[in-house]
């Protein structure tokens, strides 16, 4: 019995070979609603990956600029000072990129605080190294540590590494979602092949039947492996497609802060649960068989 | 057409028959006899290939039972036609369905066999229930639509277990009637029963030996049958 | 037959009673397993709402806290203008509590841009009020217009809006992680009623046999429904007790920024997941009994 | 015992039975004959109400079937030891305790009743199968555990259908001893068969009536049996 004759057995069915196995009425509607609501479930979790997988993105890219090098000298150093904290900074893994914040960022920044009118030339404001860091991110004790020895009047302030736990939560929440989906996947694997075990056993007399009028165990199988690989699909189908109903319905998160934009897919990602069905039919396919073969070689 | 050679079989306890042998030739009508739980639909089994002998050799069309895969089990079940004792049907397709399986599972077409399945069912009375199902049939028109099932194909062999045992005595001679017209054909038949009576009145029409399970072996039985 | 009895006969048992049930080998690991796995999931479905429970409370504290109102004005009216930005501000739905910053306070929050040595006294500061929001928040554009027309000086700086979304999303997440339990839920129901109904027309020759020796349809009734209830009851209680473990095990989320905590259970809601096998078996229960009955009445 | 009055049974086509009326006083002992398919079972099964007369009223032990409640069905079903056509025991469970269902039913000891039970398997002939499970059972055997089984409550009634089929001789005379010493103790007995020497041998042991089916309503058969 060989593995693409049965599925092409699938594709272009046997209408004869179809009626010698009984309409299983309980068990069928068993595997199609299991399908359908791990394919509901699959998307939903498929969904979750995606969208923590966005946030994590866009958060770790907010993160990376974020932290910035303070100097304050007096007049005559400064410029040295800046030149040494530059070059520790450029040496120091972790960090993508430097730049130097000229006097009109500065106002920018302070403006919050003061209100438009401040006089910044006049003020002993210090200068600035905006510091993007990359994926990996920096060790900010070493690096606190060679600008001490290397320009004293260099502080770094990385005072928004507390958003660093929430990044690394988007990331483990979308290996979650990964999870949740081979574990689902599992699942639909293990319950389909059960309800065909289940179905095999129940259909004992089916077997003894067709065996005693001379089918050969391919006929008998395929049959089977036929009836629930395609309940699995359509199962599947339904669920994947009520799944997508659902998100597309779900009230889209507010676009303003542009931070995290709902559990949607976008674009091309619409495609992507629509390899659910496909996934379920070959899941199905490969457990029915298993579990049809090893049904017919225990009844002998 | 089947040979056992120094052939026993056990179920896991102790031997039921031991060191049986005996050749059905082409042609042949047995009958085996012997009382309830003597052996009788064990020893069929081991000629159709059901069971495998614990000892010995079976050979049916000249192969050796022991040497074969399921495929060839199930195209040597093409060749015999089987009534079980207790007749087994799919019980979602009805009678006619039933009893054209064999050729639906063999690949035939049974358009060509329409005429000739309706004979048979007429034959064994069944014209007034070929779209009932199984479920929904006497004790004894399940046992004709078993036999029916059995000779659809016109197999080289029938083998019957207990065929007759819920018909009345004239739907029997019927039933009786019709293995000897496939015998006269030259099909082997083999059929154990417990009812004497059919024996005798098969012997009448054709010449049928009657084998008896005694003591765990096969004897042949005397002229008092 | 009433649900009472049927409820103590799971519980006191019957040896007998259990006998005349095959063990439906197949069917028995369907259920379990199906058990076993939904309970799996709806602990991390449980977890996931009380974690996204706890994120969006802490957020919306930490939101509630961020707005300011900075009122720089000429030195004489200066305090008129921050009386009557406080007016404004009380008199404002969503705003719980308003408080003026000192000296001190405004140097702290400088000092990541100047570095501790800033004269602030020297400096023409302006006078800052902190702005607590309560859950549903206040209208800021509202509140512009408001400050702008009664204290033209005070200008109101929430610019740590843009977290709001995220917060609504956490809400929104938590939502979706009841809605999963619930859906988990209705599918285990579901799946159970489909096992038992499968089982119980495998196993039609069973109930005519008992039917035929004079069994009560109470009896034959309650065989099925407590061997259907015990095994989704394992089968949860299993599928709790390894998905808790595995949030156990899972790293935990940094402590350092203390915003996000990970995705395990605090405290008494370690409790909590111990209701899903009871819930499992009570929807067991149910759905068995109620298929038990529909079978037993559609078998004459 | 039973009483039919102007009973009809229909399965939805034609009807099978028409007008039949009838009373099965209590002790006495019936046999049921007829062509297969005539309705033997389907007479039966009115009788024990796991059918609904179509027409007319079915009263057994003094109440109308038609009143009856599950419940009461089952309660019904314990005063009478049913054997079926078609043997139906619980696979998973030895011959043993199928044999002895009725009493774990019904919630009796059967602690008590084990001498009992041994005895009934070794008069049926299956000591040796008692640990055995019903699918291991032959033909006959099957059909001895029924009987057993139907027996074992010693119930006020039993009816059988068709109990030798596919038993050999000496053992149906072996089980009709059985039922001819339950009818002396007082049981009522109703027997389908088709086999005539049984009834034959049973009239020479009991006052036994012979009942026919013949053209959908039920005949007494003459002196010929
Ligand atoms: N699968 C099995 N496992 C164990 N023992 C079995 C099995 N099948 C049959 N037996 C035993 O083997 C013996 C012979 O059984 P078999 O069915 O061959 O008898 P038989 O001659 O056909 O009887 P009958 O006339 O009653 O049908 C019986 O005692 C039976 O209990
Ligand atoms: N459930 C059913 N639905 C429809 N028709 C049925 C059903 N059961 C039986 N019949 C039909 O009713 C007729 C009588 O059946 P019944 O089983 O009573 O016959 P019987 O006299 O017991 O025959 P046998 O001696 O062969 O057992 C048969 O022709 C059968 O096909
Ligand atoms: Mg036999
Ligand atoms: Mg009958």
């Amino acid at each position: 019995m060989n593995v693409i004759g049965d599925g092409l057995a699938i594709v272009r069915g046997d209408a004869q070979a179809d009626r010698v196995v009984p309409p299983t009425g309980h068990t069928a509607w068993l595997t199609t609603f299991t399908a359908g609501a791990m394919a509901f479930l699959a998307v939903f979790a498929l969904a979750l990956s995606l969208a923590t997988g966005r946030l994590a993105e866009r958060w770790s890219n907010e993160l990376a600029r974020t932290a910035t090098v303070r100097i304050s000298a007096p007049a005559g150093q400064e410029a040295a000072q800046v030149q040494a904290a530059e070059r520790v900074l450029e040496q120091t893994p972790g960090v993508a990129e430097t730049r130097l914040l000229d006097v009109e960022e500065q106002r920018a920044l302070l403006e919050p605080w003061f209100g438009p009118d401040l006089p910044v030339e006049a003020l002993p404001i210090p200068r600035m190294i905006e510091v993007i860091e990359d994926r990996q991110g920096y060790d900010a004790e070493g690096l606190r540590l060679r600008l001490a020895a290397e320009a004293p009047g260099a502080v770094l302030d990385d005072h928004t590494r507390w958003r660093r736990p929430l990044v690394s939560a988007a990331w483990r929440l979308r290996i979650l979602g990964w999870l949740s989906i081979l574990l689902i996947a599992g699942a639909v694997g293990a319950m389909i092949t059960l309800a065909a075990s289940a179905a095999l056993a129940a259909n004992a007399q089916v077997i003894r039947v067709l065996r005693l009028v001379g089918a050969r165990d391919v006929y008998i199988a395929r049959a089977f492996v036929r009836r629930f690989t395609l309940r699995a699909l359509t199962g599947a189908a339904v669920g994947t497609v009520i799944g997508m109903a659902a998100i597309a319905l779900l009230p889209r998160a507010s676009e303003e802060g542009g931070f995290l934009t709902g559990l949607g897919f976008h674009g091309w990602h619409w495609l992507l649960p629509l390899v659910i069905p496909v996934l379920a039919g070959l899941v199905a396919f490969a457990a029915t068989r298993q579990a049809a073969l090893r049904s017919l070689r225990e009844l002998m | 057409m089947i040979e056992l050679d120094d052939v026993s079989y056990s179920y896991g306890g102790g031997e039921l028959l031991s060191n049986i042998s005996l050749d059905l030739p082409s042609g042949s009508f047995h009958f085996l006899t012997g009382p309830s739980g003597a052996g009788k639909t064990t020893f069929l089994k081991l000629c159709y290939g059901a069971l495998l002998a614990t000892r010995g050799r079976v050979s049916a069309f000249g192969s050796d039972l022991r040497d074969m895969g399921r495929d060839d089990i199930a195209r040597l079940r093409r060749q015999v036609g089987v009534v079980h004792q207790d007749c087994e049907f799919l019980d979602h397709l009805p009678v006619e369905e039933n009893v054209a399986l064999p050729l639906t599972v063999s690949g035939r077409d049974r358009g060509t066999e329409a005429a000739n399945l309706s004979e048979l069912l007429s034959w064994v009375g069944l014209s007034g229930q070929a779209r009932s199902l199984p479920p929904e049939l006497s004790g004894g028109e399940r046992q004709r639509a078993a036999l029916a099932r059995a000779v659809i194909m016109s197999p080289e062999m029938v083998i019957a277990d207990e065929p007759t045992g819920n018909i009345d005595w004239e739907m029997s001679l019927r039933l009786l009637k019709l293995l000897v017209e496939l015998n006269r054909m030259g099909k082997t038949i083999l059929i154990a029963t417990h009812d004497l009576n059919l024996i005798r009145a098969a012997k009448q029409q054709v010449s049928a030996r009657v084998l008896r399970i005694k003591d765990r072996s096969l004897q042949l039985a005397g002229a008092d049958l």
